[in-house]
């Protein structure tokens, strides 16, 4: 009989929580490095990819990866407190172990995106993949344009990621745009759709690739809009959320037509998922 | 760290659902290790009057007094878990909702006029905010102990909705109703038991509630296929979770008239056949 | 003139919720009342109009402690009111079913109930800290009970195997082989656990009552015979209603049973008395070692009596494990054939005989259910020996007064959740 | 090897050679009512004389008036057991902090009456969990689990009438994908191998030359698939569903499923599972386990506190999209292999080759 193979992409690597930030009151970054050496020296990410981080005796869960691909010894992610495992990774500390298995899926084009300017749209509460694309252009201020952000809520309470937009905002060749369906003390920006942000940036901001995560019928909204303004579909990419168990295209949860988002996604390309966007409860 | 407090207190019931804890052998001794069992009449004579961090309630709701005593457990319980059916649902005993309770008192009792009991056998969440809910009559000691180890983690237990024809293929039963007829109730009833009625190759009594996403009516209809009457589809869901809001409007429909031609259609006349 | 009360609003360490009162008033017990406070579940009522196959799975809900019992008294009732009788290997696979129950529901009671009152602590968890061996062995040997109920029903409370004529489903080879080495290998901790328990530290007290429990011409009793009185009379289970009577009895709220106009005994203690000359003989050897002289009138020895039905059960449960691998069954159930009529049956439920009746319309639905547990047929002895109790020990303080009547209560196993008529009493609200 | 004959009686001499070869072997069995797999230990224990009639809703054995064994077509349960287990602990975590893999050699195991659709039905799980053209990762239980079976295909000379295999290219003769193959005569068996270790046990039995019996078998095959009624039109459905997604027919199907999710339990393709965690009462470890899934739960589409596809008619929708649909662009395969197991096994004789006609029929149509 044949050995058993080595490789179980099922089985979780150990990380350390080295560092833990709290964005908002239940969002928090768990900065993590793999205990292994090797398994250390040997893990490469791209931006918009994701890991399955586990929580012991608790659950495994979907997470973006938020830091910079260039320093791959330290791995972020933002977590957003919503249930079982999340409530639990936002409480960690650091020394705290957790399970790793990644990273997956295919990121975002930033190879495509070279030398242009970026439209980054994002709507509800934080998102942590766009966040990883508008960190990865600040590292790498020469290789890209301009880089618009424009951010959607439904209301203002669920403007939360303030500092990281604080940041954001006051960095060069930036510029961040607010809207909120519903007004509220204090709601200084836009009142109303983040499709309507659009007619607030210059020309050339929309001129860029544009990449958008958020609520599905917001991104549908916006590329229907930017479709309507002439933008070629091709320029147009989004990331896509769906209940994922295995991350290897094994689960099934995240089949989405003809495609794994956990494996041909998260990020694709407008034109991919246009059809079945439009279909409820697909 | 002091141990959390956990408490078990018994309303209308048959007491099965602290039994399959008291059941739980060796890990029964395990769960005293974690935690203080605070109050648990049936297992200790021990009784700390609270307040508990997790009290773990059974039994329907069916005397005056029963409400008073739900609504003090709340109060001094930081998470309220209630487990069965009877819990869930008013019981098997909310058989007497469907009809009156004077006939019901009048039948069984010499002095009923000294019988404290309430018009209907309800649901603890009729009365209290219910933190968790484990289903079944009685629960399952498996999904039991995943709701306690998963408190003990600080962790929302999470129990899935499905039917239990899930796990009676998982574990490779026959259909009984595919293959004898046999109206089973596991397309419609909540997974939990392991699919044990179908494994003692006998139909589901839906003994663990509605499943999430069930279509009772088709069901009805297929039983109906099967030679049920409309009556007899009523009885089938008139069982242990008859107040149950699925089973109980669909009992209600089915009691009102017919729901449509029976299932399947036979013989087979559209499509994908070449004739 | 002095008075003292004692009152223990919710007994501990028994199945379902009760309290006791107790008044004394000049060295006499004024009032004594063991009160049941489980509220009315109307089982009898909503019986009616219910088809004949789905009384097991609603009356094994009457109790969730003894709900074998539940099942194979109501099962006997319908194939008595239909006719129906079954051949002898059903007859064995049913017996072997309600071993597992007497196992699981004796070693719950002696380890979880009732050995912590011998030595002192609030329960068997912190028993266990001190006599982690005998605890753990208890408890293995009620899962034991319960993984034989679960061969048949699938789990031990409500379990779903059993109907009207046998089972649904007939046990594999593969399981009753695993099952039978399990057993084989239980019986040193059955035998050990007598001797545990004739070491227990008894008070010493008599009761007499007529000791009422069924009577098998061959075997030791569970689910066949008549029944028998100490008093000599024996009859059919079906004349049963024609000596038992059910009656309320001025001062007290509960409702008392005479069997011929006298109170009565029922459970493990008084039905080894009865048959003694039915044990196995490994049984027999074990029980004869332990010094406790037998028949025995002291309820503290209930524990022993367990332990020996525990035994019982076990040596039993080999037998007809053995038995079936030699030829298993291939239809585990007889037909029946609703009709018209009316019958009985009764079992002997861990704690005591469980009477049934149903009568039934011609397409086999209840008309009309009467169901006596043992808990309600103990209520009038069990009063008269606390009463007793009291009066032996009006020189204890009121906390190891409290704590003695408890136990005694325990002796009982009394099952309060399957009150179900036993509640055809007035639940008096002035107190 | 050549094409060889072995008389009835080899059958039990080949369970034997199986098991003394250190195989557990698996046979077909009968269970309430119904044929599935179990531990044999001699031909008497198959199910000789019985045939099954499977219709949508139905199974029931019956007395087949002859005396051969696998005339009983198919039961519920494929060869996807074997492979790809029902739950399974993928890997237990301890207090300290290491995972511990649930990986462990699993017994060598040999199933005897596996069809040539359960065999399609393998090889189109094989594009799923094998590393290859269609998937990035191999799932090391599955691929551990397949190398250690060894299957007694038997190719089939009698169908039901839910068998379609013949539309997906995938019977009623296994072409491949076994050790050994077997064709059911009156007198006999013609046996061919497909495997090293198929020869091997082939070149303990007592086989004799075929004569005409190839022929013979050949014949009652090809009978069997012309006497298949139902199929699928693959021509172009992964358009023709997608173009209709709001069709009409999706509300007509949701009036009938109960959304049991039997059809996705029984089929030889479905791979759909979930993990869980099953924490330990003493507080320190947990076992991660998986067990089968299916996209007729609303937990399988939930995300964000919300389900994805909260009514009957779009889980309905997403499976047969999916099966017969998307699994061409993903898989380059159908997701059907004909087996007919889901229209058997369906409570309510729900049968998808209707349900497609049906779209094929009329499509564009929109619901109201
Ligand atoms: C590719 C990908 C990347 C992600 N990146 C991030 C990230 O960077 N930061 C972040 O905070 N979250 C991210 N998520 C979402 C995150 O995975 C879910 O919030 C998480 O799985 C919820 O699990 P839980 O156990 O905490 O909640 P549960 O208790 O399981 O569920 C809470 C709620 O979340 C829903 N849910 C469960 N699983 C998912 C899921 N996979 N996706 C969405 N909702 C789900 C449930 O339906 C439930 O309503 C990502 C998801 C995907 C698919
Ligand atoms: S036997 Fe019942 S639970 Fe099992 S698959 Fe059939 S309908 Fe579902
Ligand atoms: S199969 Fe149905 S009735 Fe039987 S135990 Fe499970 S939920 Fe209860
Ligand atoms: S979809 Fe149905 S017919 Fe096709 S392979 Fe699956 S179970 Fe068989």
């Amino acid at each position: 009989m044949s050995a058993l193979p080595s490789n179980n992409p099922y089985l979780p690597m150990v990380a350390e929580v080295v560092d833990q930030m709290e964005e908002a009151p239940d969002i928090v970054t768990l900065r993590l490095r793999l205990t292994e050496p090797h398994e250390r020296d040997a893990y490469r990410f791209e931006p918009g990819q994701f890991n399955m981080l586990y929580l012991g005796r608790v659950g495994e869960v979907p997470i973006s990866i938020s830091s910079d691909p260039a320093e791959p010894e330290l791995i972020d992610h933002t977590i957003r407190a919503v249930g079982r495992v999340t409530e639990g990774l936002v409480r960690l500390r650091e020394g705290d172990k957790v399970g790793l298995r990644g990273p997956f899926g295919t990121g975002w084009p930033m190879q495509k995106a070279k030398d242009r300017n970026l439209l980054v749209i994002t709507g509800g509460i934080g998102c942590a993949p766009t966040a990883s694309v508008v960190g990865y252009a600040h590292e790498r201020r020469d290789q890209y344009g301009k880089v618009t952000v424009l951010h959607g809520v439904r209301q203002p309470r669920d403007l939360i990621y303030g500092n990281r937009f604080d940041a954001w905002c006051d960095a060069k060749d930036t510029q961040c745009l607010f809207a909120s369906q519903e007004s509220g003390p204090n709601w200084k920006w836009h009142l109303g759709l983040v499709t309507e942000l659009l007619d607030q940036v210059e020309p050339e901001a929309i001129e860029g690739m544009i990449m958008m995560c958020g609520p599905e019928p917001m991104m549908r909204a916006v590329a229907e809009e930017l479709l309507r303004r002439g933008r070629p579909i091709d320029d147009i990419y989004l990331s896509m959320e769906r209940s994922m168990q295995c991350g290897l295209g094994h689960c099934g949860h995240c089949q989405y037509g003809p495609d794994f988002i956990c494996k041909d996604g998260p990020v694709f390309p407008y034109a991919r998922v246009r059809k079945l966007m439009k279909v409820k409860g697909y | 760290m002091e141990k959390p407090k956990i408490s078990v207190h018994k309303f209308s019931s048959c007491d099965g659902c602290q039994v399959q804890i008291l059941s739980l052998e060796e890990e029964l001794l395990q769960l005293a290790d974690r935690v203080d069992i605070a109050f648990f009449a049936e297992a200790t004579s021990r009784m700390n009057p609270g307040p508990y961090d997790v009290s773990f309630v059974e039994g329907s709701v069916s005397t005056p007094h029963e409400i008073e005593r739900i609504q003090h457990v709340r109060d001094i319980s930081k998470v309220v878990v209630s487990i069965g059916a009877c819990g869930q649902s008013g019981g098997l005993q909310a058989l007497r909702n469907w009809g009156d309770l004077t006939y019901y008192l009048n039948d069984f009792y010499t002095e009923p006029e000294h019988i404290d009991a309430l018009p209907q056998s309800t649901a603890f969440h009729d009365h209290i905010d219910v933190d968790w809910e484990v289903p079944g009559c009685p629960p399952d000691q498996g999904q039991l102990k995943y709701v306690i180890n998963s408190l003990l983690s600080g962790a929302k237990p999470n129990l899935p909705s499905e039917a239990v024809c899930l796990q009676c293929k998982r574990d490779g039963n026959v259909c009984v109703l595919v293959s004898q007829e046999q109206p089973c109730m596991g397309p419609i009833t909540r997974t939990g038991c392991g699919a044990l009625c179908p494994h003692q190759e006998r139909d589901c009594y839906g003994c663990f509630g509605p499943q999430g996403g069930g279509n009772i009516d088709a069901l009805g209809r297929r039983f109906n296929g099967a030679g049920l009457t409309p009556t007899d589809v009523v009885s089938r869901l008139r069982l242990i979770y008859s107040w149950a809001e699925p089973f109980r409007e669909a009992s209600r429909r089915w009691e009102q008239g017919a729901q449509g031609a029976p299932l399947p259609p036979q013989p087979h006349k559209h499509g994908g056949m070449r004739s | 003139m002095s008075e003292r009360k004692i009152e223990v609003p919710v007994l501990a360490r028994v199945e379902g919720e009760g309290a006791l009162h107790v008044k004394i008033r000049d060295g006499q017990v004024e009032d004594l009342r063991l009160r049941i406070f489980e509220p009315p579940r109307f089982f009898e009522t909503f019986l009616q109009q219910r088809d004949w196959w789905e009384i097991p799975d609603i009356t094994s809900r009457i109790c969730g402690i003894c709900p074998v019992a539940y099942q194979l008294s109501s099962s006997q009732a319908i194939e008595a009111a239909f006719g129906a009788v079954l051949t002898p290997e059903i007859r064995a696979l049913r017996r072997l079913y309600y071993c597992g129950e007497w196992i699981e529901s004796h070693a719950l009671h002696i380890h979880l109930l009732a050995a912590p009152d011998f030595f002192g602590f609030p329960d068997a968890m912190s028993l266990a800290k001190s006599h982690p061996a005998e605890v753990r062995r208890g408890l293995h040997l009620q899962g034991l009970g319960n993984d034989l109920v679960k061969m048949f029903g699938g789990r031990a409370v409500n379990p779903v195997g059993a109907r009207p004529g046998g089972f649904y489903r007939a046990p594999s080879y593969s399981e009753v082989r695993a099952m039978l080495e399990r057993f084989r290998a239980a019986q040193d901790d059955a035998a050990e656990l007598i001797a545990w328990t004739a070491k227990f530290n008894f008070p010493d007290i008599q009761r007499d009552a007529p000791r009422v429990s069924l009577r098998h011409h061959s075997e030791y009793p569970m689910a066949q015979g008549n029944i028998l009185a100490s008093t000599g009379l024996e009859i059919d289970v079906a004349d049963f209603e024609h000596h038992y009577r059910e009656f309320q009895v001025p001062h007290s709220t509960a409702l008392h049973a005479h069997l011929d106009g006298k109170p009565y005994w029922v459970g493990p203690l008084p039905r080894l008395n009865n048959n003694l000359d039915r044990l196995p003989d490994a049984t027999a050897h074990l029980l004869e070692k332990t010094g406790i002289r037998f028949p025995s009138n002291n309820p503290f020895h209930s524990a022993v009596a367990r332990a020996v039905e525990i035994h019982i059960a076990i040596e039993e449960a080999i037998r007809i494990l053995a038995a079936y691998l030699k030829q298993p069954l291939p239809k585990p159930y007889v037909n029946i054939v609703p009709k018209e009529g009316e019958g009985a049956g009764c079992t002997e439920a861990p704690r005591g005989l469980l009477w049934h009746r149903y009568r039934f319309n011609a397409e086999g639905k209840v008309v009309k259910a009467v169901i006596t547990p043992p808990t309600s047929q103990n209520q009038a002895h069990m009063e008269n020996d606390l009463r007793q109790s009291v009066l032996e020990s009006l020189d204890l303080d009121d906390g190891a007064l409290q704590a003695h009547l408890e136990a005694g209560v325990r002796n009982y196993d009394p099952c309060i959740s399957c009150s179900t008529h036993f509640l055809k009493t007035t639940i008096d609200r002035g107190d | 090897m050549d094409t060889a004959f072995m008389p009835k009686e080899g059958l039990d001499d080949l369970i034997r050679q199986l098991a003394d070869s250190g195989y557990r072997v698996f046979g077909p069995t009968v269970r309430a009512g119904a044929v599935v797999f179990d531990r044999v230990d001699s031909a008497a224990q198959l199910p000789v004389g019985l045939a099954s009639v499977q219709e949508p809703g139905r199974y029931r054995l019956e007395e087949s008036g002859n005396r051969r064994f696998f005339d009983f077509v198919n039961g519920h349960e494929s060869l996807k057991r074997f492979t790809f287990a029902s739950q399974e602990k993928l890997w237990s975590f301890s207090a300290d902090g290491t995972f511990q893999s649930g990986l462990s050699e699993s017994p060598r195991t040999a199933v005897i009456g596996a069809r040539a659709c359960d065999i399609a039905g393998m090889k189109v799980q094989d594009r799923t969990f094998l590393k290859g053209k269609h998937s990035p990762h191999t799932d090391p239980y599955y691929a551990d689990r397949r190398r250690n079976l060894f299957v007694v295909a038997v190719n089939c000379t009698v169908c039901v009438s839910t068998c379609f295999c013949a539309s997906q290219n995938a019977g009623p003769m296994a072409e491949d994908g076994f050790d050994i193959s077997l064709t059911e005569l009156e007198d006999g068996f013609v046996v061919e191998t497909g495997s090293a270790a198929g020869e091997a046990i082939a070149a303990k039995l007592d086989l004799i030359p075929p004569k005409g019996a190839r022929e013979r078998a050949e014949e009652s095959i090809k009978a069997c698939a012309q006497a298949q009624v139902r199929y699928i039109d693959n021509d172009g459905i992964y358009e023709l569903l997608f173009n209709n997604l709001e069709h009409p027919r999706w509300d007509d199907v949701a009036e009938r499923c109960l959304s049991c999710a039997n059809c996705v339990m029984v089929c030889p393709t479905c791979f759909c599972h979930r993990e869980v965690e099953v924490p330990s009462m003493d507080g320190t470890g947990s076992d991660h386990v998986r067990q089968w899934d299916a996209c007729f739960t609303l937990e399988h589409g939930s995300t964000h506190g919300r389900h994805l596809r909260p009514e009957v008619r779009q889980r309905y929708r997403q499976w047969l999209t999916h099966k017969v649909g998307a699994w061409w662009e993903q898989f380059e395969t159908s997701g059907c292999v004909g087996c007919g197991r889901c229209i058997t096994w369906c409570p309510t004789g729900i049968d998808l080759t209707e349900e497609i006609a049906a779209i094929r029929d009329q499509p564009g149509e929109k619901a109201s």
